[in-house]
């Protein structure tokens, strides 16, 4: 199934034709974010949570601490896991089930840049070496989607930590979480030859090939994805971490 | 959290309800972009979400009926909506959950209108505070109509209980752990007719009738509220249109 | 799927006229059952058994008494799990595979009976608290369906739980298994505005609604659930309570 | 059970039994309203019920053979049929068992007869005292029978082995836990022609042949109590006929 | 599912009618196998493994050596677990997902024939009793289905386990991996009334039956396992058994 | 293996490659009878097998598409080809891979000459040191060719990375575990586009030009080897013909 929905051939070469023009059906730049908005801590039941708007496109992220069993090959490192439901509630193209390959990809994509970037100390969050540790749930929660899952996800996933409280249970024992980066994930898609950022749905289900790269504060890159059947240029990815670069400082300026 | 010493302390609930309160209700209307319809409820600390898909075309084809449209509901709780988190996936709770559901919604909706169609109705509780069934059927009755799905009447639905004795709206999840029995009910409140209904707990026949007395007056309430809900967000969309 | 069957409208009419007139198709009056019959401990292979017969409806029941982990939020009770089965067997409708909802439903009904009756004295099956306690696994097995499974697999169930012998375990040390209830479910079905109760297969596919009510020896209640998609007036919930009561106490003096 | 320190004394099994010797016998047949037919089998202590549906028309319609019927057997264990609860659903012994069941049955069964259509063969062991799989096919057989599906012959079934280094009939679970050799076998007992073969454990070429003899010889007897129990089903219903 | 494949009826009709002639398509005798090739140890991420080709078959078998609990009615007894896969690679008829009833079935012919020949000394992989065992885990992966996996199958199950390595682990403390036995799994298949020894797919998809019998040295049998629809005499059976035994002194030859 | 202190020492990797040599390679094409195309890849320590299927008719006839034969692709490991025993079946990686795999190999496929039919293409790793996925690319796109799919040219497919704060050319599992940086990517060589990138670890902005540099160059290398081992087996084949 494509994720990114059908549109009219009317509508698509509309778009690309807009693209050829550098302009877009909302009347944006290319290099232009719809509005963006960070909430911290809609949900209380989590440690910590976050809901984030890009446009009409709308994600819930919550934080759950548990102890766990550390695995076996790092007996000194607490466990970080991702997992991404694309509700049916979002998308008329979302069916229930388990996380199908677009899940799957997301939260991997949002594991990899928190993961990566060592967004998050592992190792102060071992309680006891080899027997307990802290293990990080992040359950991203995409609950309307009008294009763009992928930074909107990461996004809500690294506010989520960033909001988080200390569990109150006894073998916590750290003044704070131990979040010492922000990853932010820039998607830069390809339509008709011109890159630009943020693609809403229609642009989604247009785009030849999109590339998601990850950065922290300093511009350096944790992670890259390319989706989509069509290629990159050498020059097009070059173009495309200067966008993701800027972008990415503009967007972590949101998480406050 | 222990068990408390008492549920009830002179005539107030542990969170200052009298016996025949609801907790703050917040009901909004079509919240989401890309459903047909869709509604956000808060009850004490629940935070549902609703959204409904259709009519629109059944598949697999097999399944169409020639003669009615389906309705289908799939209630969810989100990992993080509760105090362990959650495995993601449909469980026994969750699948009894979505039959009743479905049943107690069936009813007010006219299929026949729309033959080999589907209307999915999707809840997702957000956050859980016990009641999040009941909160699930008023969220998706709401959502039905804002998808403006035809139908005979609006479905609203709360729980009741027994607590150190007394029978309570309601219910906390403290309440529900701590308390004797918990009574989930749906019902078409103007005409008194029960479309759901389940119990578990004790009571004899007078407090079950003495609970049915209290639930036609909670639904009444959710009811109102319902209502105000879609007047608000059809009166401001009307606004709009000048 | 609805686990009802397909009856001719012409039956269905006909089912509904009599229903009218307060008759059955099979000449029995509203509040009167079919023939029940009880008989324990025919799988020796379980701890405890029973075959429920209601009419041509036929149920049986195996309890099977293991070592098990208590919940955690539970250290010092047994754990009771019922599992339902409609064996493809039973009906032209049933289809193998995992439980359906309908399955769900039925094990749920007859775990809640059970349970919230506290029929089965929980704490006295603690071995070691938080460690180890007995897990009681109640499993029903629908085999001939010609309607209402629900009341026999309730009423198999509980007479299944008055055999269970004395497991051969060093660990056992309880004279006997703690039954102290005996929870009884009845189901009312509503055809055409009138109520009754056992209905048969024909009758449960022309039905408005269910309602199941469970009750104890004192006449209160312990569990309810309506199923189906008619509705009930308030009136027609307290005739059938009245009906519960009183069928219960027939249906319990089976148990012998 | 502790391994016994033998399995045979002075010629008799545990249980008494001579090595060329059935366990005790029953069979009954059309015991269930609802299926087309069914049978009830116990074997000593073994009891298993088999029922079949069809033939019918068979769902989803791209698994229709355009010129014969299919045959589905399913083999299943009740999980209090064995000493350690068994957890619900397939596994893959049952698998397996599923499968050499149907290619046993399918040869005498006149499939071309119902093209597009299924017919269901469903085993339910409801207690098992080895040699389930050889009860279910004796069962199904006569199930197949009540249900009138029109057949070439019956499949009779029983197990022979190895015990204490004598070829045995019909091993009890003791028998097959501390004996040498199970070997399973199915066959249309009137020509003496095998559907079904399994063994394992150890046979020199010489005792496979004596295993085959007890075999024959057991199969006769089954198959004549599968005769008698339909004579008796069918001749009471000819009877309440008159 | 038949995973024999179809072919023609003309093609049917040859073979069959080659069959009661005693010839064969490929114009080998009756007793005849093709060409058989064993190669060990190919895989050097597996504790043992062997290829093998019968003709244009081609299976691939790992063996996995990993700590394990016993089974609890075993506490003195290592654990096999045999495992197949018939790769979509392998046939156009093989589809992905878990094993169907064939792969079931040739993963439990494979473990029988090793199980009940006592081939591993399972007592020899006890580390501390009823506590922790090794666990011989046997992968097999069919590559190119042109008829006999079984026989295949079996083959490279044994020929894995001959080359077995010692893990490196403390915790072994044998001088080498407790192989005792060779078991051979001859497939004989009945086509026209005659008896054959390793169908190719095309025979394999004309056959009325086949037998597969598992022998040791000594020419015993340790397991046997019918297959298809048809049936066999007395006669056959016997005559299968002297094939079987023939056979695999061959096959077993080729184990160096 | 412990985390070595360096993992390049005088300018040599730990097997003694230059920071820009790829580890010897193999490729095979045509090695399975069944599949309609074949190749067998060794890289260095991997081993990896991809067959392709098709183009055939696409079963369940609802999933074809009327304008466009539909690509398929499955990465898979052996139980076998990792240090720890993988449990058969997909995971979350090996379904991503899946996934990317397709994309980066369906921009070459001629697809829409085939409406209504799938082409499967099916990877096994059968020994794994790190880079499966690109040797698992380069193994399909060499399959493609050889089942005769029509394509507008090969995709060649090789990881690149950051070691000790160099950049070097298709990391070993141990340059994987004790690297900084993994950066798998596949292209058409001759036109230098890009069809997959990932990419863990840590580059500045100049490090990844850097390593895009090195990735074209190794994936001109790989490029060749593809079209050598294409050229072998046609060329043998026509001379059979003779």
């Amino acid at each position: 199934m494509n994720m990114y929905g059908i549109v009219s051939s009317v509508k698509r070469d509309y778009i690309a034709d807009l693209a050829r023009q550098g302009k877009r059906v909302d009347t944006r730049m290319l290099d232009q974010f719809r509005e963006v908005s960070v909430e911290s801590g809609p949900i209380k039941s989590a440690q910590g949570s976050a809901r984030v708007k890009i446009g009409k496109t709308q994600v819930l992220a919550g934080v759950k601490l548990e102890h766990a069993e550390p695995f076996s090959d790092r007996p000194d490192n607490g466990v970080l896991i991702v997992n991404a439901e694309l509700l049916p509630l979002a998308s008329p193209t979302f069916e229930p089930g388990r996380p199908d390959e677009n899940a799957i990809e997301l939260a991997r994509v949002v594991d990899r840049g928190i993961r990566e970037s060592e967004a998050i100390d592992l190792e102060k969050l071992v309680i006891k070496s080899g027997e307990d540790v802290w293990a990080v749930f992040i359950d991203i929660y995409a609950l309307d989607h009008d294009g763009n899952l992928i930074d909107a996800s990461a996004l809500a996933a690294i506010a989520a930590l960033l909001n988080v409280k200390l569990p109150e249970d006894e073998a916590w024992t750290l003044p704070e979480f131990p979040l010492q980066k922000k990853p932010v994930a820039v998607t830069v898609a390809k339509i008709n030859g011109k890159l630009m950022v943020d693609p809403r749905l229609d642009e989604e289900s247009v785009m030849d090939a999109r590339i998601t790269m990850t950065t922290i504060e300093d511009g350096s890159i944790c992670a890259m994805q390319k989706g989509g059947i069509g290629y990159f240029s050498r020059e097009e990815l070059e173009q495309a971490y200067e966008l993701a670069r800027a972008k990415a400082a503009e967007l972590r300026a949101k998480l406050g | 959290m222990e068990k408390p010493e008492k549920l009830i302390v002179d005539g107030k609930r542990l969170d200052g309800r009298a016996p025949d309160e609801l907790r703050p209700l917040k009901i909004e209307v079509g919240i989401l972009e890309r459903a047909n319809g869709s509604a956000y409820v808060e009850l004490g600390a629940n935070k549902v979400l609703a959204a409904v898909y259709g009519p629109r075309e059944m598949h697999p084809r097999h399944h169409q009926q020639p003669d009615t449209a389906v309705l289908r509901c799939r209630y969810n709780m989100a990992p993080f909506s509760v105090e362990e988190r959650k495995r993601p996936g449909p469980d026994r709770r969750s699948v009894e959950i979505s039959k009743v559901t479905r049943e107690a919604l069936e009813q007010v909706v006219f299929l026949k209108l729309y033959p080999r169609s589907v209307i999915d109705v999707f809840i997702e509780v957000l956050q859980a505070d016990a009641g999040t069934r009941t909160a699930g059927i008023t969220a998706a009755a709401v959502a039905l109509a804002d998808a403006g799905v035809p139908m005979r009447d609006i479905v609203s639905s709360i729980a009741v209980g027994k607590v150190d004795g007394t029978i309570v709206l309601d219910l906390t999840n403290d309440e529900d752990q701590w308390g004797t029995t918990d009574m989930p009910i749906a019902m078409v409140p103007r005409k008194k007719l029960i479309t759901l209904l389940q119990m578990d707990g004790h009571f004899t026949g007078e407090e079950f009738k003495q609970a049915l007395d209290l639930a036609f007056k909670g639904c009444e309430q959710i009811y109102d509220a319902q209502r105000q809900a879609l007047r608000e967000k059809y009166a401001i969309k009307r606004g709009n249109k000048k």
